[in-house]
């Protein structure tokens, strides 16, 4: 058995260190002579993006595994943090190889296998005879094709870590690793080439499905997508031990409060960089972002107040990131109050979903991957479908009136369309990945390693020595 | 020697480290424990699910004396932790065989 | 009482819902058919400002959360935590409703209840005909409107966060909340207005008292205004239950030391960002912070050895927060060698202050808010009358001098003036305030509530649960 | 004993007020009525340097401060803090003073001792008679002379700070503050003057040494420097009381783990920031460090996996700064896949140094600073030999071949020898400052003091108070 | 009076509260302790250097109770935190001299 | 069956549990306590705040035994805990009722 996982690890490190080598040679064709685009390079454009990227990368660490390091109990701290940092580097290398190809490669449509930027192939620079001088592709007019690549390459790392809050306290790490690879190649690569890549899922693409869907900052691509399959997830690996019976507060609400307050601010990276320059579209897409994650952040809490007697800060925490997730796909297109009215109903539709609904069906979400992303995700694209404004963006051209509250009811289906697609899909996909992988590896981790606790059993570490 | 136990409450360390001293105490050990009892705990909500921490948390002080000294300083801990309200603690006292100071090696009543 | 708690709460809930909706439907109003003026866009100076909004609210969370929260007893950490975050939501709603029209909309002079950018008319962005596509209101040739409404939102964020310095540990986070929306919108946006938006206060503008004042990036609108407020809280509402019996020693000073760098880190956001723009100005509030910021880190703990042998870390992090403050009036004014001494000055300055003086007195402003933002803003606001250059800021325009240093004696009259009249204002009106609530609401919780803490008491959650 | 102490200290408070006092004077001088250049000041250039400059601050602390504070014991927790949070502190006065003036001012050449820029002089804004405003000198035709000054100052505060890792857990506070400074004037300074103002280290400038070498953000000037340093004054100032026979595991892996996570996300400041602009090169630069972090976060815990059964959260922190280290010299000159494999090896050999070199060797290098930035540092700056590219950088001009890889090898060979060179010259003086140190102060806390924890005996402080 | 002191697995906390309880016992403290025992610890390996962790996070339940309610105490204990494995950890007894509760000053069997 | 509890220094610990286990010893509970007495504490000065911090952090050690190893037990714990400086600690000893291992229902000396 351990031999076996060694072997395996021992593969996919040659295969590692192969790919980029191949690549490195391949690089090392002769240089077009074309003339070069960079010129129109601005480095404010720029100089935003690179920003976003570090904030982006910020949400995964510390902002994501301090939120969800601080839920689990102790014992399984370094658990979920490990989780997330080793995404850092796995999903980015694996990314870098082939992942932004599939992702933004080819042509639009359904199929997403790309090779056009493999290994980065044409993505760096280039020494360009003609012009006397290195030159950096495009992306578009502004910033480069590897700041894109970058910026987007973030989002690739914190869509499944987002899902390891489904199967926190129980998964194994090396089914965790192999299962995020495949659903980053066979989830979040086709919906990311759908959504944004001028595929079907797309508004104004011809032949888009229902008229095609606005998705600005990623509701369906990161959202729906990972709190759906983390649903799956959940489900697929069972409750932990003891769930119901023995407590399992969180134990470090300090981490989550910081690390939700990291992941506002990486937000900003997250949503007003989604505007792939720093004009007035970065502006709005900030201030809604920051509007709705206020929103969120009062109208959960003041829910508790109501309905229990007091205000706590895992639910000023929870409302904020429920606010954050359902501007995600709107925040390019609305105005500031509707931001405002969008973080109010993510605050309030989520409090329930992660308190009485999921009290009542009893699965375990053990952070609430689905109650938060997945609710208000799906919350959050619908609602685009309503707010969003030709007052902030043209989506028809022409000045036509964009959502529901204009008064045009085409948006919208397109939106719930695109919804149910995502759903279905990413459910599909996860369920499919998830039963090999059980019949494969499995899924869970020993009984004795679950009460030991993973930072022991997993990773022979212990997160506090404090005597 | 005996040996006196006293479970209080965690504010009232302070004073009844202040209480024992002053009546002639030169030494004593603390512990933090929870305590179960008639004093009921509270529940805290995580995201709907409610949790009943049934366990308060507590201080519990260990003191060696001498048989002689015994009375005083119960009296000295039951004035200092009392406050009327349920959950104030316990003292239990039980016999101890012997005593030794390390530094020293000197034992019995000399020790403490 | 609690059924009418419940029932205020509701109320908010509902004002909270409907004055956005209201807006929703005066932002669709039908648009003005004017001439594009976002044209003059700097996507560089907009990157900056996007970065320093990130940087700032950085600085309420996780900056000014852990900083604080480790300065309390472990009992009380995530309550001063909750202040910190709740009022990013509250206060943020609050701006972009009313707080933001009030602070910057209308003319100058003393009124300032203008409702010119109520719940964001004319702010966010606007399908403009002429065009042919949707155009962004600019606040000045550089930026969008939209980007300064959010940069300034976040110091109505930080500024009400600092006064819960004062009250920790003992206020009823109902009263909290109230108080900060009133204390935001009568004591916090006058003085914006009056110093920021060509208000009596403002150097250069008509009719200013004693000539007007500088205050680069809120000395007085900032600092001042919460550290005096901040000593009227602690007088109003008392010493805590065992001050000066019972030890309060900081209950985790590592979340203090991360905090004071993190404040350091976003308060280049909140310095070198208002210069609203990212260019040379920028660059010299930048390094004059800086350097402020190392003076005062080494001046307090060099204090603390010279007279009690050791320096420490809880000096080092007071002593840099002092730094801070202290150049916040001057950064845009000053160059890099005076920015030392105003460090210097303040390190050793706001040293005296929260050991000798603090105890002569006998007042519990439980984590110095008042001697460090009050004095050190005091005398960051005086000794930028002394420091402030030409050299830097052309303030009479010619070349005039500016400072004492330089041989004028006007500005530093006009700093005075402007000082004494935000101290009296700031702290007159919050003692009404505190006095109306304590009336009301009440200000402290129960003694049997402070005594068990206001994370279970008031929030019912506890902070570490580490067994 | 104590009173020498204090003499001392209040000195330095004199000669630290003394000297910018002076130079506020100095900058009064008659402006000089030349024409202004910063006509061309590049906004987006500057956002981007003053995002990075706040960047790389985050590296010290937060950063810095966690990772290596999560490492130590409980006891010292607040030493290390303390080390990183002073130095924030001490080396940014010092730079502004001298520092800058003798790392960028004067000609090139060995010697270093300039004071062209001499506290600040020539570098701050200037009122301009000419252009009738202040006038901001340029670093070059984008940036202002300012940002340049802070940024490249962030790096003389985080490179002392990364030997702290060396002499944790025992160093003296005062000996740590006074060593830093000499070691930044005397081991920083030159090393910063001949690699990046155009000294006998730089590639193609006229009678560099062995051609020059490429070192794009601090592989030579910071790693290499630091840690080679670090190896001498583990040696010279013993090993850890109870080293090899007590248990020292790290007392707060979380911290280790969050420290990590700002590290790399400040890199991005660091690395990406030496491009001095937000150009192409800027973007090159970001994606070449994010690679080699990310593979470097998982060759290292994959090492483990293999050699012991399970990959550690310590290990892939370890690996990404391995990797981080590793492409810093780099980072500019190379394309992305050459970046993956640099952060591989980088892991690899990192691992091995930090593992089974350093139990051979048995020194005492508690964080191991010399195993990760001296070794990995090392690493970077030949593998900056192989991997640079003409596609990247022209450094030959004409597209002439630059790396190993491309064919070239007298680069690789100039590498080697500014490694050699910076080797023996910061171990050479680092040994003479140490020994110096240890005859006049002494370098080791008392043993008592060592046994009761740095926190409590030199600083009077405890990390947690938690009952 | 008697004072049971048992060391049981940390999961087994909650089994034994309930068991308790439920055969009226009603208080109880509770300590975290760290054991060493036939249970081996584990080895925790950081940057290479390997460290035994002999000691095991286990929990203390100290309850006094009357000399005729002990068997039962015992018992209930005993089925509670039993797994089997090794490391399921011990109970031991001993005499209580003298037991008061510090809210009443009642003292005896009547404190507990 | 004897209980000896050992008060020691924080970082003595480990030595003491070495030397407890080569005299055959192999089991034992230890606790964090703080502890009062000669040895004085410190002072910790926050913002110009002093507070005294009485508490010394020690480490108790208890360990069961036969009432004819109690000697040899004492003796090792008194050599590898002793430093001769003021607070090394103190070593309690008291009669032990019974004692059962949880695992298997022995009882008396088999269970230790
Ligand atoms: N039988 C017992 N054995 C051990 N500890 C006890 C026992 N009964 C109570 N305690 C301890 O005494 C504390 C106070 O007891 P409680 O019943 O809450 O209040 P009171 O003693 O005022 O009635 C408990 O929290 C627990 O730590
Ligand atoms: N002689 C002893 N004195 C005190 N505590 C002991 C003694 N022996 C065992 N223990 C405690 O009991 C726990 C369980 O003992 P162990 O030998 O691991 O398992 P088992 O009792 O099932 O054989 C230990 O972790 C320790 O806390
Ligand atoms: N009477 C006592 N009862 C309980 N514990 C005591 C008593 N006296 C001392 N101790 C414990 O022993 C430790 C060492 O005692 P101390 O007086 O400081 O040194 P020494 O024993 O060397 O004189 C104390 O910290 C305390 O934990």
């Amino acid at each position: 058995m351990r031999t076996f996982l060694r072997l395996q690890v021992l593969l996919w490190l040659l295969v590692l260190t192969f790919v980029p080598t191949c690549a490195l040679f391949a690089a090392d064709e002769p240089a077009v002579a074309s003339e070069p685009e960079d010129d129109a390079l601005s480095t404010g454009d720029n100089a935003w993006m690179l920003a976003s990227s570090a904030l982006v990368l910020m949400m995964t660490a510390p902002g994501l595994a301090m939120f969800y390091g601080g839920l689990v109990r102790k014992k399984n701290v370094l658990g979920v943090m490990m989780q997330c940092f080793f995404l850092m580097g796995l999903m980015s290398v694996l990314w870098a190889v082939v992942g932004y190809s599939f992702a933004f490669g080819g042509e639009g449509g359904w199929s997403w296998f790309s090779f056009e930027y493999f290994a980065m192939t044409g993505v760096g620079s280039e020494w360009n005879e003609a012009a006397g001088r290195p030159v950096t592709p495009m992306y578009d007019a502004s910033i480069p094709l590897l700041t894109h690549m970058v910026f987007q390459g973030m989002f690739f790392i914190i869509t499944p870590a987002l899902i390891c809050g489904a199967f926190a306290e129980r998964m194994k790490f090396s089914t965790m690793a192999v299962f995020c690879i495949i659903w980053g190649l066979f989830v979040y690569c086709p919906l990311c080439h759908w959504v944004w890549d001028g595929g079907p899922l797309a508004l104004g693409v011809e032949g888009a499905v229902a008229g095609g869907a606005l998705d600005f900052a990623g509701g369906t691509v990161v959202h729906i997508s990972s709190g759906s399959s983390a649903l799956v997830c959940a489900l697929l690996i069972g409750n932990r031990l003891g769930f119901g019976k023995d407590p399992m507060p969180p134990h470090n609400l300090t981490y989550t409060a910081m690390g939700a307050a990291m992941l506002w601010v990486g937000w900003f990276g997250f949503n007003a960089g989604s505007a792939l320059s720093a004009g007035g579209s970065a502006s709005g897409a900030f201030v809604a972002t920051h509007l709705s994650a206020a929103a969120g952040a009062i109208a959960w809490p003041i829910m508790e107040w109501i309905t229990r007697g007091k205000p706590s800060i895992l639910g000023a925490c929870s409302g904020a990131v429920a606010g954050l997730v359902c501007i995600t796909p709107a925040c390019g297109f609305v105005l500031p109050m509707p931001a405002i009215i969008m973080g109010l109903a993510a605050g309030v539709v989520c409090f329930y979903a992660c308190t009485t609904l999921k009290a009542k069906l009893g699965y375990d979400d053990a952070l609430d991957a689905f109650g938060v992303h997945g609710i208000g995700g799906t919350l959050g694209a619908v609602l685009t479908g309503v707010f969003a404004t030709k007052h902030v963006y043209d989506g028809y051209g022409g000045g036509a009136s964009l959502g529901l509250a204009e008064g045009n009811a085409s948006l919208i289906i397109g939106q719930i369309v695109a919804v149910i697609i995502t759903l279905v899909f990413s459910m599909g996909v996860t369920f499919v990945i998830l039963k090999i992988l059980d019949a494969t590896m499995g899924l869970r981790v020993s009984q004795e390693s679950e009460v030991r606790g993973l930072d022991l059993s997993e990773h022979g570490e212990e997160g506090y020595i404090f005597l | 020697m005996k040996k006196v136990e006293a479970i209080v409450r965690h504010f009232k360390l302070e004073d009844v480290k202040n209480s024992l001293t002053e009546c002639g105490i030169q030494g004593m050990t603390v512990t933090e424990v929870r305590g179960f009892g008639r004093q009921k705990g509270h529940t805290e909500m995580y995201r709907g699910t409610e949790y009943a921490v049934d366990f308060v948390p507590k201080v519990k002080i260990e003191v060696v004396c001498s048989d002689t000294d015994l009375k005083k300083l119960v009296d000295a801990v039951l004035k200092a932790a009392q406050t009327g309200q349920i959950g104030d603690g316990k003292i239990f006292v039980s016999d101890l065989h012997e005593s030794i100071r390390i530094r020293t090696g000197e034992t019995g009543e000399e020790a403490l």
